[in-house]
């Protein structure tokens, strides 16, 4: 028989389709990808251990509203968290009103209306290098803008350190975020809708005001409340502002003294706290980040929520 | 349904209009074989002209329609049953046409042989034999019309009855050629074989009906 | 044929072409909006540059340049090594890389080419939140958990209590999930057709990942990198609470011991902003430093930009 | 409509018996077969230092299916952008020449583009309904060119014309998107015809459909030139054989220099291009002899 | 280039093998139509014989032959240029079978009449006449093979020279039927109506050829 | 060899006249044409709790060119992916019956997937070349194979094959992704039959082309046919006309609660198929005259 019968020959053929050996390499291969996933979920898992387990004794002995409805303090047996509490919302409320309609509109902008000239480019270059700056060098900017420079009107009782400086500077920090996802978001809408439009005789804004922005919704949704989330966390750009991590007074004043005052966040007390020599304050630490990781998780899964409902109703 | 006769509603008018058309003009040559036959029978020479002026609108008819299948086939992509409707529906305009053809010149051989008189025995056969091929043809068109597949095989036996009438004819004819003069006779031997061409024409068409609807010819090969 | 009537019928068409003046007006202005808004981010990143060079310049051209080569960072002493918050920040994010790189891509090659989708929709999102958990989470972990309960058990008392070790692997473990969700969404964006032809070669699923997912994925899975390195580099919190070195540190590759990155050295110079003033130009360096981080970070940017461009060019 | 090339026996017949002038011109006015719609002469369209296609001359008849046909590149798209001014979104895109639109310059110095697509509908390659429901989708194109009140008529009588209404009378705040592909594509060209416009162009529109939700289309495009004129664009040869009036052959003409310019081969009666076409490019395209 | 005739190779070559085939059963016809001719002349029933025998093989060939171009018209949709020749080549091909047909017509009338002797003058008319038919056949057969589009016109002109020969021959026989016998005569007059009709047959081969190549028929309309 | 359908001359003068067996049988070995490369008996594909196909008995003859045709959703690509296990990869898919190849059952026991697919080449629907140099795309599944040294020739003649050796010899190294969409598809055709395959299986693999570059594809085809054994599904009809030898004709089987289930209505020569075809569904399908 010739090479070519054999080919064809039923039994030769069964012979080489069954499985010869096992295959070692790719079990192997299986094996340790999964493997780093399970390490992976180990830390996360190992992270809210300690850090839910550390805090028990605070809520033992305090109870939820005492520990976050008390002043800040320096003695570990009263201290509370109310001021960073209310000053981290605070913070997240000033940065959305700055910065997402800003940023929406300016991705609408650059998706939407700018033609493909240098300026463009140079815009869109700048924002993605602006969102990997470091947020450290935000905290910079508003130490000399908001607070040196413009501290008269930021905060003229407080050498500028005050909330709109606060807020401002993780507005900037965020905008660049915000930006980008809007822009993510815009650009996954299919073309063919806006051509579907402008051909039936829209206007650019009309376009964009009926079809583009309620089909990007929520991805802008997602991106812009995760940004927020962002903003959130951050610690460092509020210590060069002048985060507060002592006792002040929040006492009753109006809106614009309360955005001109003095002002604390979640985030820098952990910081200043997690140096703090007391033992006592290891546990107030942790309890601290677990308010701050309910809250970032109420936030972050709203996202993510509103992504999966979204996700299903509009493809493209 | 908005389209009740599916997506190609508008293909299956167009292949119905060519039809009907091929129909009409089957109608007109079969008017032309009839008058011919009469024109023949009673030596009426205008009866004669009148059809072979007829025959101009047939041609017109037939040109127009034969390009009008033409353009169906290279605008619609006629596959299966259509093509083969479109395919046969053109050798079948060409069948009518070849018949009006034939009656015309029946006509024409009457006008070269004016005045005679058949003898009663020819004038019988003549008139059998030309109703018959009338007979087959309007068959044919009627087949054609319902697009009924058994009429192949039918029209062919309907056929042999014109053959014979012929042959008979023939016969007669050599009989008499004495009497009615060589030319006389050879004309009307003529006036046979057209008639009988007509008749295997329309059995011609009559196959291509069955090969229309069954994609087969009837027993007999066709065209032959 | 032109009657009177024809021509005032065409005139109308051509009037109903011309458009609404009003709308005409009102699209511009709207447009004119949005075009503020994006410029706001040019003024912004003019703003960042012009505060960091002002107070820059000033801190460079008063500072004797030897000072910039010394044996330390302490600034309120006036010794200004910037090389050991170079070193310090390598340290850092390299040690962070080492344990970000092999978690961070392997678990987004399982989620993406191995686990079921049931598997893919539970754990996705769950890499999602981890990636929004603040560093000072991770500061406070590495210091009160790392350090004593794994490096202490690992090293002895070699490791110390502040030391850029766990720092590092702190901001390794923050940028897990951002190496796993921006490599996995590269992962996900290499069309299926392209696995299909690879078993539709008799490719196995090793094969298939190794050979043809990853390098299609290529530029993504490098910028995932990119940009997990840049993040690390410019990480504060984590070294700020780990690995302690308040005032200043000495030059050291040693990660076991306390140290600086140029992030933590901003934020201890911040902390007591107070005092910024202790020496002549400590607030000055202050800025120093963050030129030199924003341009550490714009180069690692642009440079992860362009290799990810030419790599989709060259494909 | 002085100038009329495409029914030269009316013209013939005017000029040798006076008395039937007066009724031709009646019959004219009432009757708008045969006018011209677009009258494009001497186009060029330029993508910044490209040009993409060059010298094309032809006139659309109203009330006709005009289909252009050629080898993927020769400019098809973008000649039929040019009649609705959606190339006007492409920022390098430039138009030379004149077109006419019942006679007026469509890229005169007032025209406004938004004005102008009011007037025509476009229906696209892939179906692309709004996201919304079947309902909001017709509704759209009427209630931004200002109708105001109720609009269920309207809906109702374009997704008639459009021969969809009997499949989603009862759906029509449904989603578009729970449709067929086919269906979708109907759906697209009943939101076309919602603005009330004479003409409708098409860009490749079956060309994501299958072959049966192609012929319901084809069926359906022979039925709308009653009352719109029909420019359509397609890859399928066999397409424009079927459906259309008229068929525009384009090519791509190499020059020595490399360059790829789309030019306009033949244009004449699709049952001459089909049988019989002048130009030997023609007749190897449709023969499928090319390359 | 790999593909030298472009994306449809295949396509044109089944076209060139169908055109090459029908030239081939054409020459069989055109070998029948000199066999039958030559038996006449000189008499001979073997060769009648054969021809009618022949005619089998030529209509099993046409058949098939029919059959493929049929099947090449369902499965490359052809349009255009394609399309009229296959159109038209369905057409040749019942033109060429026809012409088959009548070449065994006269050989069969032959068979019939065994036996018998030719008035020279009529033998020589009828020489020519056979002659001239086969000639314009042939020069069809060269116009298909060759695709000549100018052949319609020119057949035309050179078939009416068969059609004056066989209005010879009817006056000749008419002269001599008393000599012949009037079955021979008749049988003889059949002929020159078969030749005739050889002749048309070829003018529509060529007329088709002008119309594939050119898309129109020669001034004179098709298939009159 | 010993259930042969397709070729009952062969068996029947075997059977008759003895000297003449052998002869037969030595020519069966060069010449495998008409032997039954795949023999389908009763298989049924269920995708979860859904019956996507059932009841089909085919057999596909060597070295021919078998196209499945039919609407949309009929099961024609589920067929496809049976027969080189590629159903494998969807996780809900149950195939019931047998396929046999060669005469060895596909889903036996202890056949292995891989091995399987190594045996088939594979093209589809949209060209998806990977994203390396033309070179590579073609040495991919000769080293996954686990042939060694170098591939040069192996890529030659498998890029002659696919008659795209001339137009890209001297680029070899560049990107598959430079290639137009018709080079694209023929590369992976090259690619396909680089492990030296006896069969491919072709999903709509041109339907993302143009007319140009379809008709060269199909050209293609006929060519690679004296070597491979071709399985095509198309929703081309006329694509199926124009190359294939045999047709399946699917059909959606509607049962009264509404189930869709895809059938086999008519399998048989190409030619029968478009000329006379048995089922009045088949003529429905391809002359257009459905829903
Ligand atoms: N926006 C654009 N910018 C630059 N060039 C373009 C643009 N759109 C089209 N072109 C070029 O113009 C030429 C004509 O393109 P067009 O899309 O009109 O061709 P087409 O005939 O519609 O082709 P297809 O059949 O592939 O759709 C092509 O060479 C194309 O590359
Ligand atoms: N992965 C899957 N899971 C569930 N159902 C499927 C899957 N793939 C296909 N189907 C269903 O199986 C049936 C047959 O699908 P298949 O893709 O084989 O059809 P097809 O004939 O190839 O159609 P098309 O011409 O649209 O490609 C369809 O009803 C389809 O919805
Ligand atoms: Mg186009
Ligand atoms: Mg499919
Ligand atoms: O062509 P005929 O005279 O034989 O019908």
């Amino acid at each position: 028989m010739n090479a070519a019968a054999m080919r064809t020959a039923p039994d030769s053929v069964a012979r080489a389709l069954t499985t010869r050996r096992r295959d070692f390499k790719g079990t192997l291969f299986t094996v340790v990808l999964l493997g780093s996933l399970v390490v992976a979920m180990a830390i996360l898992g190992t992270l809210l251990f300690t850090v839910i387990s550390g805090s028990l004794p605070v809520w033992r002995s305090r109870g939820v509203g005492e520990f976050v409805g008390s002043q800040m303090s320096a003695d570990p047996e009263v201290a509370g968290i109310w001021q960073a509490f209310y000053g981290s919302l605070l913070l997240m409320v000033f940065t959305a009103v700055i910065a997402l309609p800003t940023g929406i509109a300016a991705a609408i902008y650059l998706e939407e209306y700018a033609s493909d000239t240098r300026f463009t480019r140079i815009v869109n270059a700048n924002i993605r290098n602006l969102a990997g700056v470091p947020s450290i060098v935000y905290g910079l900017l508003g130490l000399a803008l908001f607070v040196k420079l413009l501290g008269g009107i930021t905060g003229p009782e407080v050498h500028g350190r005050s909330v709109i400086a606060g807020g401002l500077t993780l507005g900037l920090l965020v905008l660049p975020i915000v930006i980008i996802t809007t822009a993510e978001a815009l650009r996954a809408v299919p073309t063919s809708i806006r051509e579907g439009a402008v051909g039936v005789g829209a206007t650019p804004w009309q376009t964009i005001r009926h079809h583009v922005l309620p089909v990007a919704a929520p991805g802008v949704l997602t991106g812009t409340i995760l940004s927020l989330g962002r903003a959130f966390g951050e610690a460092a750009p509020l210590l060069l502002v002048g985060g507060i991590t002592t006792f002040f007074s929040t006492g009753d004043s109006n809106l614009i003294e309360t955005l001109q005052g003095r002002f604390s966040a979640m985030p820098v007390l952990v910081f200043s706290w997690s140096r703090l020599p007391q033992e006592g304050f290891r546990a107030l630490t942790a309890a601290l980040i677990v308010v701050m990781l309910i809250v970032l998780l109420l936030i972050n899964g709203t996202a993510i929520f509103l992504r999966n409902r979204f996700e299903k109703g509009v493809r493209t | 349904m908005h389209h009740p006769e599916g997506a190609r509603h508008r293909f299956s008018e167009a292949l119905d209009g060519a039809l009907r058309s091929t129909v009409e003009l089957g109608a007109l040559v079969l008017d032309n074989i009839r008058r011919v036959s009469e024109a023949l029978l009673e030596n009426r020479l205008d009866t004669a002209r009148a059809v072979i002026e007829a025959d101009g609108e047939i041609d017109a008819k037939y040109s127009a329609l034969e390009y009008r299948v033409f353009e169906i086939m290279a605008r619609q992509q006629p596959v299966a049953g259509d093509l083969r409707f479109l395919v046969s529906l053109t050798r079948i305009l060409y069948e009518i046409e070849r018949s009006g053809d034939l009656a015309v010149n029946c006509a024409k051989g009457l006008t070269r042989r004016d005045g005679y008189t058949l003898p009663p025995a020819i004038h019988s056969l003549l008139a059998r034999m030309s109703r018959s091929a009338a007979d087959v043809f309007h068959q044919a068109l009627e087949a054609l019309a319902a697009l009924d597949a058994s009429a192949g095989a039918r029209l062919n036996v309907a056929d042999d009855e014109v053959d014979d009438l012929v042959g008979m004819l023939y016969t007669a004819i050599a009989e008499r050629s004495d009497d009615m003069g060589f030319d006389l006779a050879v004309e009307l031997s003529r006036v046979g074989r057209y008639m009988e061409r007509i008749g295997d024409h329309a059995v011609n068409v009559a196959e291509h009906v069955t090969f229309i609807v069954t994609g087969e010819f009837p027993e007999e090969p066709a065209g032959v | 044929m032109e009657t009177h009537g024809e021509e005032s019928a065409m005139q109308t068409i051509e009037e109903q072409l011309r458009g609404v003046p009003a709308r005409i007006r009102r699209e511009r202005w709207i447009r004119r909006f949005f075009f503020g808004a994006a410029a706001t981010s040019v003024v912004i990143s003019v703003a960042i540059v012009a505060s960091l060079v002002g107070e820059a310049w000033t801190f460079i051209s008063n500072v004797d340049l030897p000072l910039l080569r010394s044996i330390g960072w302490f600034p309120r002493r006036g010794l200004y090594d910037i090389s050991t918050l170079f070193a310090g920040t390598i340290l850092v994010a390299g040690i962070a890389m080492l344990v970000a790189a092999p978690l961070g891509l392997g678990s987004a090659l399982y989620l993406s080419e191995y686990a079921s989708p049931r598997t893919r929709r539970l754990l996705k999102p769950v890499i999602e939140v981890l990636a929004g958990i603040p560093s000072v989470v991770l500061g406070f972990f590495a210091l009160t958990f790392i350090t004593p309960t794994v490096l202490k058990a690992v090293f002895g008392d070699a490791v110390g209590g502040f030391n850029m070790l766990a720092a590092g692997i702190g901001v390794g473990i923050l940028t897990i999930p951002l190496v796993a969700s921006v490599t996995e969404d590269a992962l996900r964006a290499v069309p299926r057709v392209l696995r299909e032809a690879s078993y539709g070669l008799g490719a196995s699923r090793m094969t298939t990942s190794v050979r043809v997912v990853v390098p299609a994925a290529v530029s993504g899975v490098v910028a995932s990198l990119i940009l997990a390195f840049s993040r690390a580099v410019g990480e504060t919190m984590v070294v700020a609470i780990a690995a302690g070195a308040t005032g200043g540190s000495l030059f050291s590759w040693d990660p076991l011991t306390n140290g600086q990155t140029m992030t933590a050295a901003m934020a201890a110079l911040a902390i007591g902003s107070d005092r910024v003033r202790g020496d002549d130009y400590a607030f000055q360096s202050l800025f120093f430093l963050g030129l030199l981080l924003f341009g550490v970070t714009l180069i690692l940017n642009v440079t992860s930009e362009r290799f990810v461009r030419r790599v989709r060019q060259k494909y | 409509m002085n100038d009329e090339p495409l029914s030269e026996t009316t013209v013939d017949s005017g000029a040798t018996a006076p008395p039937r002038v007066r009724i031709d011109v009646a019959s004219e006015q009432t009757r708008t077969t045969g006018a011209t719609l677009f009258s494009l002469r001497q186009v060029a369209v330029d993508y910044g230092d490209f040009r993409a296609v060059n010298d094309i001359t032809l006139d659309v008849p109203s009330n006709e299916i005009t289909a252009l046909i050629g080898p993927s590149g020769c400019g098809k798209t973008t000649v039929l952008r040019c009649l609705n001014r959606m190339n006007d979104l492409i920022e390098s895109a430039r138009v030379h020449g004149s077109i006419l639109y019942h006679g007026v310059d469509l890229y005169g110095p007032h025209i406004d583009p938004v004005e102008v697509r009011r007037r025509m509908g476009m229906v696209f390659q892939k179906p692309n309904p709004f996201p919304k429901s079947i309902y909001d989708n017709i509704a759209f194109g009427p209630k931004i060119a200002g109708v105001k009140g109720n609009l269920d008529d309207v809906v109702e009588e374009s997704l008639r014309r459009a021969a969809l209404w009997e499949e989603v009378k009862d759906k029509l705040r449904e989603s578009a998107y729970a449709l067929s592909g086919g269906q979708q594509q109907r759906l697209c060209i009943a939101r076309a015809i919602a603005t009330n416009p004479d003409v409708v162009l098409m860009d490749e529109p079956c060309s994501a459909l299958d072959p049966i939700a192609t012929l319901r289309i084809e069926e359906l495009m022979i039925e709308l030139k009653t009352r719109y004129t029909i420019v359509i664009v397609t890859h399928n040869m066999q397409q424009a054989a079927r459906v259309s009036d008229r068929t525009a052959f384009f090519t791509v003409d190499v020059k020595e220099d490399g360059q790829r310019t789309g030019v306009l081969v033949e244009y004449g009666d699709t049952g001459m291009i089909f049988t019989k076409p002048d130009d030997p490019r023609t007749e190897d395209y449709i023969t499928g002899r090319f390359g």
